[in-house]
């Protein structure tokens, strides 16, 4: 067999502060293949970016340690290397990659001294400084740059430049091993699409071996050979890609993990999160560390569990599938399922047509907001209607004015021109009084649920706050009680009442916002990307929260977010947004089935699936990146990154047009199929 | 960048206006009237009237402003002391560069002690190397400037005879008052520069650079130590004007003639066009200063750069 | 599976609706910073004994003149010695305590509670109101302080009242600007937001949300500025600008020991030591105080 | 990168260096011609009547101009210095005085009757100098070298009044202008001139080789303005001063200190406490009685200057000036007689007289504080308000304080006693004397009386019942003549002790 490039053998990191002792990374064993890519994947805290870390040995110089274990890397054992000698390997022939581009080039050097300074650092070819520069150039033209930009700063790049940039310094020295660190979650669905097909492409061009470490399974399944699975510093599972995404047997975490996904191929009704949530790292449950959220928890499973072979490449480490359990115990049938297959679509509900007025409706809605000189077009010209207990999700990429459309319909901004009809009635020229008797009926789930909740406000301060304000009841203690019911109601346990948002961890604490918002018994509720900081696991659990209340309370949602296979979840209707305007509106099924926008075609194929077959098809990667709609020209705003654009697109504003069915869509390169 | 910097330039009007305003008001409340200090207790209270015409202090408020900035900024004439009879724009350029001097040397003290062992206070964070030059800033920032002038003083000048206490004749004359006022800002740029460092060393980029294969000798300073230099040149700067005005005390100690003493005598002595020019000078220099601050900024910091030249 | 786990987690306790501050856990974590609590011992002894100064010795001994006991070495009798009136050290240092503490404290304070009213005016107000206020606070931080302090002192005449207007003038604009900047970047955050969206004025969306956020630097900012305020009131005591006569107060005594610095030097020692000893301890109170409330150092 | 750091640091040197070229350098003269000298404040301007009276500046102008004649800052005698003699005509209203033929003023004119004629009159105008110039009627030129002053009557105190008034130079004056005072200009005829004068920085001055009493042995004089007097101390100390006036403070050290030489100087000054009479309980004479009865004089000097003081028998110090009464002191230090008074007045409970105002700073400040002690153990209650020295100035003007505590150098004629007391003065009175409460125009006329006295004996008579009178209004509280410290190196020999130091007079040994 061949020999691994990479071995990592029975690795154990501990973070040890004055306070508390973490053991980050826990008995570790995997290898990496020449030309191979291992992707590691899990939750926040499970420990990937430690491995990753302990590998570079650039793990916090005062507080991490590895306290056992090898790291062979070509052979050499890296944890007996000297510190001058490590700083040979980093860079040469080692890289790494890491996740927020915006904050990991130093700003006050160009891209060309940083991009050479890792050539000077290992030049064992002894090129000359001219070779040097010429290779700065060769490596700038490989990630997508002109070499003419060499001189130029980082800021002077956006987002997806700026990690093209990271990678080509990565690259420059040609080492055998590449470490991307989540290298895309931090761009948008688009560019991370860019980013990644070249990251396939030179890595296949270039031979490295690859460790790819991701939250997301679409990513996974498009880039790795093997997958190793992580759970609180553990390693659960780790096999061939396809032993994953298509074999039958599955660590119970796993499975979890792509029950949580909506699925974008599919329509479910609900999804299957883990329940619980993961454990606090300094005081790890004995045993199996998944064993209190797992649902085939047996009374073995409070002592370690063993690593089980299942194949050549296939391990799991869960007493389910150990030797005395397998004969001892019917293993689950659920277990056995490859949850990746597409199952049959059930059968398409039909929309079902109300004749019922929206409840909220928009009219020209505009806002504008003055820079300088100039407006930036943020909201342009958006008209939408939703239906009384139905969902209107939002897609589109960061900037394209989402949030902006959101808080403009809430009044939270003034508009600048347009109207907002609640119940047939513009909310937009209510007077002060008249609105704030309006805010009650409709609310807002914010994004982040650390900066949503007052610090300095206890969880039933912080629900009761909207009551209180409002003086929906005469005393304290009512308010103070109903409170409590609507922590029941969002499955919060009464426990936390008088904990502080810093003690809960994100999930409880969107579960917070949840109660607040629907403290007051609003019939409209904007949710501004409220699952997009949780881990799956968790938003799985809060999507699932979100409609079940939506039924109970005959909510009205406008569900705003840039993941596709949320939307696509939860929402009735979508309208997909691009600089300010809408450039497509359609049922969720029909939108997904059939997308007739280029920009929308360019968005699904661009989101990762995880799902062998999907990944494997050719996927249509999107030009450029999205700007700022300041004083936007004439014509569609899309025109500049789409492929089959034409001169009219850059003369005039393309209409949305009902392409039946109501789906529409604002493209001029359209009109030639109109059915009708 | 030019035009930033003219930009600039035309916003310290403003501030100069506003500035002398607030002072102007603030002396119109000191007691005493300008005649009587001049002439002394010898004259009548009619000569002291007369004088008091004479120099219009019998104006109304607002109309005495305006002459005096009309005056000031249009003649570029600030008046004659009361006290002297000289120009107050001759004396106070005289003592503007002993002012500048010291605060220039305190400040280069400050900086050349401060920064280099703050920088290696943060590299070296949580050992004695880090500890120990930390509490003696804090010490140091705990004593006033004077204080510790009176002590070297007695040291250096009483018992050792190797400086001379008093006056500005050699450059002998500048190192106690320095040293007392330079101290307490070193233990400032120190604590300052430590944060910052820490701050840098946290980032993002560092992590790349280590990635890198660079050594920690050239992740420090050639990564490291420029960003986190961005906050310490600014701080510098804004701490360099108030050195300026702000040593009087030491100044006062150790009998230098500098702009800091100018005004508190002139403040003393009810030299109003003393005081007033003193501290409009003072305003203007103070702004030219965060001024060069900022385009030095420009200089080091690219982002800060595209700022100006896009106008903003 | 089931489907909402987490509804199974309630327990079905009494509940009681304590108010707890997020305080607390500051507290906890200032407590292990030894320095800090040096500190804030320190301090809380020296007022302490400002407070009860009547029980150790009487204030008479601290103004009473006696011309027989003039210049006295430290003894048993007089533990700081005497001053040239003859007049208990001790009992001057030990009263001079309520002058400078209180100066440094009072002043503290005042400019806290105008500078945050002031600051939190700019930072959530936004637009004119803003950038009048801070224009106008930069008119006041283009003087020096100890120059700006002077002239008030001497268009308001000595005194404690004055010397107390005069260095709180000097030192609110440094607090309307770390007022502002927190509630700037508080006034951000989402939860403003979502305090509008529920219907919230803008007082309470100040008193309840803004302020209590913005308190950790300002705590911070006055801890430091206690100590700055003690050394430019003794900065102005030295000058002659101070306290009047027969009041003590550190800096003055300062200024009185000047003229014996070579014959009775233990004159400049106490005070000297007590106003390093003070202002240090309310600096590493304050460095404590930033650490424990640094959010990185969280969780 | 680091080129731009290495940059700034090359900057910040360079700014370093450049600014310390902008300072003048002073380089030592040679030491043994030369004498290093201070004052507490920066020499104002170099025109000797620049327009109030300063006892600083007055001791620098003392090496550089001259009257017609000096006063003997030692015995009180007069001494010739521009003009060679005096005569007095019948009615002693017209004094002719006789230039010396070789006195020359700096720029090497000689001094002729014309020069005196300018100076007196432009002294004349100047509203500080009145006490001086208000008896003298006109100024006459005989000749060339004779000049004739008219005084307004007989008048006791005409040398002393010419000793005030410098004479210079016409044609210097005059050329300078405007500017005069603010730069070196060779107008007077002493034995120094001006080289070189920069306000709040220093000043020098050099031998004047053709002065009509033969060039001074110490060539060169440095000065330079020290504001606090124990710097001033370490200044000497460390060798940069060559004479100074230590603080008293340090006198028991400095006494026994072998290596430099020291004297304790009496000072031609008087430091007081005046009572505003029309100010609430002021006003009663039992009020005021019981003050002055309170006041330890004793405690005075003990505490405010370590002992180093003569008690203050009168406001004029005897001996030393011209006329002034040996004993008129009326109130012994006495608690009990105190209390007597104040409950004579009613207030055996105790009062509260206001504010004791004080020129912050120095000893005064002390003497408030004992004053205050003092009264406070009689059960009077007075609050200190310190103020600067400019603000008390005009405080005074406008009689606002009740009770302030000051001092005042002396001139050496009892005659200018009456800027304080005569209500026919002009400026402004610590104590104005009007109303129906004194019988001021007695003291007005004692004053009229007194000067025109040319008698010694009956004109000392005359100021014993005048001062007897003011002393019983109880508004003047005189407290001490101050004697100073006086400290020289070892070689510098001083013929003359007193504080207004004549460096012509010196010589290194």
């Amino acid at each position: 067999m061949e020999k691994p490039i990479l071995s990592v053998n029975n690795l154990n990191v501990i973070y040890k502060t004055r306070k508390f002792t973490v053991n980050a990374v826990n008995d570790i064993s995997f290898s990496l293949n020449k030309k191979e890519t291992i992707g590691i994947v899990g939750e926040t805290g499970a420990g990937k970016t430690t491995t990753a870390l302990s590998i570079m040995r650039l793990l916090p110089e005062r507080t991490g340690r590895i306290t056992g274990g090898g790291i062979h890397f070509n052979g050499d054992n890296l944890l007996s290397l000297t510190e001058a000698q490590m700083q040979c390997v980093r860079g040469a022939n080692i890289a790494m990659i890491f996740q927020d581009p915006m904050t990991s080039l130093n700003p006050v050097l160009t891209v060309g001294e940083q991009i050479s300074e890792a050539l000077v650092l290992h030049n064992t070819g002894n090129r000359s400084p001219q070779q040097i520069e010429k290779r700065v150039d060769e490596v700038l033209t490989l990630v997508g740059i002109s070499p003419s930009r060499k001189k130029d700063y980082p800021h002077q790049f956006s987002g997806g430049m700026k990690q093209r940039i990271v990678i080509a310094i990565a690259l420059a020295c040609e080492p055998s091993m590449l470490i991307a660190d989540e290298p895309t979650t931090a761009l948008d669905v688009t560019i991370q699409a860019q980013v990644l097909q070249m990251i396939r492409d030179l890595r296949n061009r270039l031979s490295t071996s690859m460790i790819m470490i991701t939250h997301d399974l679409g990513i996974v399944a498009q880039t790795c050979d093997t997958v190793a699975v992580m759970y609180a510093g553990e390693l659960i599972e780790i096999g061939r890609i396809a032993d994953i995404f298509t074999g039958d047997l599955h660590h119970p975490y796993s499975l979890g993990l792509f029950g949580s996904i909506p699925k974008m191929r599919e329509k479910t009704e609900r999804l299957t999160p883990i329940p619980g949530l993961m454990p606090d790292p300094t005081c790890l449950p004995a045993g199996c560390h998944f064993s209190p959220r797992c649902p085939y928890r047996m009374d073995v499973c409070n002592t370690p569990a063993p690593t089980c072979k299942m194949n050549e490449t296939h391990q799991i480490r869960c007493h389910l599938f150990a030797k005395e359990s397998l004969v001892s115990m019917h293993l689950p049938e659920s277990l056995k399922t490859s949850p990746a297959l597409p199952k049959d679509r059930t059968q398409e509900s039909a929309i079902e047509e109300k004749h019922e007025a929206p409840l909220i409706q928009t009219l020209g809605l505009k806002k504008y907001f003055r820079i300088k000189n100039s407006y930036l077009h943020a909201v342009d010209d958006i008209n939408l209607s939703i239906s009384r207990g139905k969902t209107l999700g939002v897609v589109g990429e960061s900037g394209c004015g989402k949030s902006t459309l959101g808080r403009v319909i809430l009044r939270l901004l003034k508009a600048t021109a347009g109207e907002v009809r609640f119940n047939g009635e513009n909310i937009l020229g209510y007077g002060t009084q008249k609105m704030r008797e309006m805010r009650r009926k409709m609310q807002i789930i914010l994004q982040d649920p650390y900066s949503s909740l007052n610090p300095r406000m206890s969880v039933v301060e912080t629900i009761a706050e909207y009551m209180i304000v409002n003086k929906t009841f005469k005393t304290r203690q009512e308010i103070f009680n109903r409170a409590v019911k609507l922590m029941d109601t969002v499955g919060l346990a009464r426990r936390y009442v008088n904990s502080y948002p810093h003690e809960l961890d994100g999930g409880r604490r969107q579960r917070i916002g949840i109660a607040r918002a629907i403290s007051l018994d609003p019939e409209f509720i904007v949710c501004d990307e409220p699952v997009s900081a949780l881990d799956v696991s968790i938003q799985a659990q809060i999507l699932n929260l979100l409609m079940d209340i939506q039924k109970e309370h005959e909510l009205t949602y406008l569900f705003i977010t840039h993941d596709l296979s949320v939307v696509k979840h939860i929402s009735d209707e979508i309208l997909v947004m691009y600089l300010g305007q809408c450039v497509e509106h359609a049922a969720s099924d029909d939108l997904f089935d059939s997308p007739m926008h280029p920009y929308t075609k360019a968005l699904l194929s661009a989101v990762p699936e995880p799902d062998l077959s999907a990944s494997r098809r050719e996927i249509s990667v999107i030009r450029g990146e999205i700007t700022n709609p300041i004083d936007p020209p004439v014509g569609c705003r899309f025109a500049a990154r789409c492929d089959s654009c034409r001169d009219i697109c850059r003369s005039k504003d393309p209409q949305l047009v009902d392409y039946g069915n109501k789906h529409y869509v604002a493209c001029f390169m359209l009109q030639n199929y109109r059915v009708f | 960048m030019y035009r930033y910097v003219i930009k600039r330039i035309f916003m310290m009007i403003p501030i100069v206006i506003g500035v002398s305003f607030i002072i102007f008001s603030i002396l119109a409340f000191i007691p005493g009237d300008p005649g009587s200090i001049i002439l002394g207790p010898g004259a009548t209270q009619a000569e002291v009237n007369e004088l008091n015409h004479q120099l219009g202090y019998d104006q109304p408020f607002l109309q005495r402003y305006a002459n005096y900035m009309y005056k000031a900024f249009v003649s570029r004439d600030f008046g004659i002391s009361y006290a002297t009879r000289l120009p107050v724009f001759q004396q106070i350029m005289q003592r503007l560069p002993v002012s500048f001097l010291l605060a220039a040397s305190a400040m280069l003290l400050a900086i050349v002690v401060g920064v280099p062992i703050g920088m290696l206070s943060a590299v070296r964070q949580y050992t004695a190397l880090d500890y120990v030059p930390t509490a003696i800033a804090l010490f140091l920032a705990s004593l006033p400037a004077f204080l510790i002038g009176m002590v070297l003083m007695l040291f250096f000048s009483l018992w050792l005879n190797w400086f001379p206490s008093n006056g500005i004749g050699s450059w002998e004359h500048y190192v106690m008052p320095t040293i007392s006022l330079g101290l307490p800002y070193a233990s400032f740029q120190l604590r300052f520069t430590r944060s910052s460092m820490l701050e840098t060393i946290r980032q993002d980029y560092i992590r790349t650079a280590k990635a890198k294969g660079a050594p920690e000798s050239s992740v420090i300073w050639h990564h490291a130590m420029r960003n986190a230099l961005l906050p310490v040149v600014t701080v510098a700067g804004n701490n360099f004007g108030l050195l300026i005005g702000g040593a009087v005390a030491t100044e006062t100690l150790f009998g230098m003639p500098g702009l800091g003493t100018l005004i508190v005598n002139g403040i003393n002595t009810r030299d109003l066009p003393i005081v007033m020019a003193g501290i409009i000078v003072f305003t203007i220099l103070f702004s030219l200063i965060i001024l060069l601050v900022d385009v030095m900024y420009a200089f080091i910091d690219p982002r800060v750069k595209a700022r100006y030249t896009s106008g903003d | 599976m089931n489907n909402l786990p987490l509804l199974t987690e309630n327990q079905q306790d009494d509940l009681v609706f304590k108010k707890e501050s997020v305080l607390v856990e500051t507290w906890q974590r200032l407590k292990q910073n030894k320095l800090a609590m040096f500190g804030l011992i320190t301090i809380f002894l020296m007022i302490v004994l400002a407070f009860c100064a009547e029980l150790i010795t009487p204030y008479a001994n601290a103004i009473t003149m006696n011309f027989k006991q003039k210049l006295l070495l430290p003894s048993g009798q007089h533990w700081f010695g005497t001053d040239n009136f003859g007049r208990d050290v001790f009992a001057r240092c030990l009263y001079g305590s309520r002058v400078s503490l209180a100066v440094g404290f009072g002043t503290s304070i005042a400019s806290l509670l105008i500078g945050s009213v002031v600051g939190s005016m700019a930072g959530f107000i936004g637009g004119r109101v803003d950038n009048l206020i801070m224009r106008f606070m930069d008119l006041f931080s283009s003087m020096p302080a100890i120059l700006l302090a002077m002239a008030v002192v001497a268009a308001l005449g000595s005194g404690l009242v004055n010397v107390g207007i005069a260095i709180t003038i000097a030192s609110i604009p440094t607090f309307v600007r770390v007022v502002r900047s927190s509630v700037l970047s508080i006034a951000d955050q989402e939860f403003i937001e979502a305090a509008r969206a529920g219907g919230t004025r803008t007082p309470r969306i100040i008193f309840r949300h803004v302020l209590p956020n913005a308190i950790g630097p300002l705590i911070v900012q006055s801890t430091m500025n206690v100590s700055q305020m003690i050394i430019m009131a003794a900065v102005l005591s030295f000058l002659g600008m101070g306290v009047d006569p027969p009041q003590p107060e550190w800096g003055a005594l300062l200024s009185e020991a000047k003229e014996f610095l070579r014959t009775a030097p233990y004159l400049m020692f106490f005070p000297g030591a007590l106003i390093c000893l003070s202002s240090f301890s309310m600096n590493v109170l304050g460095d404590g105080l930033r650490d424990a409330l640094d959010p990185r150092l969280r969780d | 990168m680091h080129k731009s750091v290495r940059t700034a640091f090359l900057v910040i040197v360079a700014v370093f260096f450049l600014s310390a070229s902008m300072i003048p350098a002073y380089s030592d003269q040679p030491k043994r011609d030369s004498v290093n000298l201070s004052t507490l404040a920066s020499l104002t301007s170099v025109d000797p009547h620049p327009g109030a009276e300063n006892v600083q500046d007055n001791i620098v102008y003392a090496q550089v101009y001259e009257g017609l004649v000096a006063q003997n800052q030692g015995t009180g005698e007069y001494e010739m210095r521009i003009a060679e003699s005096y005569s007095i005509s019948e009615d002693g209203k017209t004094y002719t005085f006789k230039l010396r033929p070789n006195a020359k003023f700096h720029n090497g004119e000689p001094v002729n009757a014309s020069d005196v004629v300018f100076s007196l009159k432009r002294v004349k105008g100047m509203p500080g100098r009145s006490i001086y110039t208000s008896d003298i009627d006109d100024v006459v030129v005989v000749d060339d070298k004779t000049v004739n002053i008219v005084m307004k009557g007989k008048n006791a105190a005409t040398l002393n009044s010419l000793s005030r008034l410098m004479i210079l130079s016409e044609k210097e004056v005059t050329s300078q202008g405007e500017s005069f005072g603010t730069k070196v200009a060779k107008a007077g005829t002493g034995p120094y001139f001006f080289t070189e004068f920069e306000h709040g920085v220093g000043w020098k001055m050099e031998a004047f080789s053709d002065y009509y009493r033969g060039p001074a042995s110490i060539k060169y004089i440095n000065w330079k303005p020290i504001s606090e007097a124990s710097a001033g101390l370490i200044a000497f100390e460390s060798g940069e001063l060559d004479w100074y006036i230590a603080p008293v403070a340090n006198w028991s050290q400095l006494e026994k200190n072998e290596s430099i030489n020291s004297e304790l100087v009496a000072a031609n000054h008087i430091s007081f406490i005046s009572v505003n009479y029309e100010r609430g309980a002021l006003n009663d004479d039992n009020v005021r009685k019981a003050i002055a009865y309170a006041i330890s004089k004793e405690h005075m000097v003990d505490g405010s200057l370590d002992g180093y003081a003569v008690i203050a028998k009168s406001m004029i110090r005897p001996g030393y000036n011209t006329g002034a009464p040996t004993d008129t002191f009326q109130y012994e230090y006495d608690p009990e007689k105190a209390k007597e008074y104040l409950a004579k007045s009613g207030y055996q409970n105790g009062v509260d007289i206001g504010t004791i105002t004080v020129v912050a700073g120095g000893y005064f400040e002390k003497m408030a504080q004992i004053l205050q002690a003092d009264l406070a153990a009689v059960g009077i209650k007075g609050t200190i308000r310190r103020m600067e020295n400019a603000a008390s100035l005009a405080a005074y003007r406008v009689q606002d304080y009740d009770i302030a505590v000051t001092g005042n150098p002396l001139t050496g004629d009892y005659n200018f006693y009456r800027a304080m007391v005569d209500s026919h003065m002009v400026g402004s009175f610590l104590v104005k004397f009007e109303g129906d409460k004194f019988d001021y125009k007695r003291f007005d006329r004692l004053f009229e009386e007194g000067v025109q006295e040319l008698d010694p004996v009956k004109r000392m008579a005359i100021y014993t019942e005048l001062d007897k009178a003011v002393m019983d209004t109880a508004c003047y509280l005189p407290m001490f003549h101050r004697t100073l410290p006086l400290i020289w190196v070892k070689g510098l020999s001083l013929t003359n002790y007193h504080t207004n130091p004549q460096v012509f007079e010196w010589k290194w040994e």
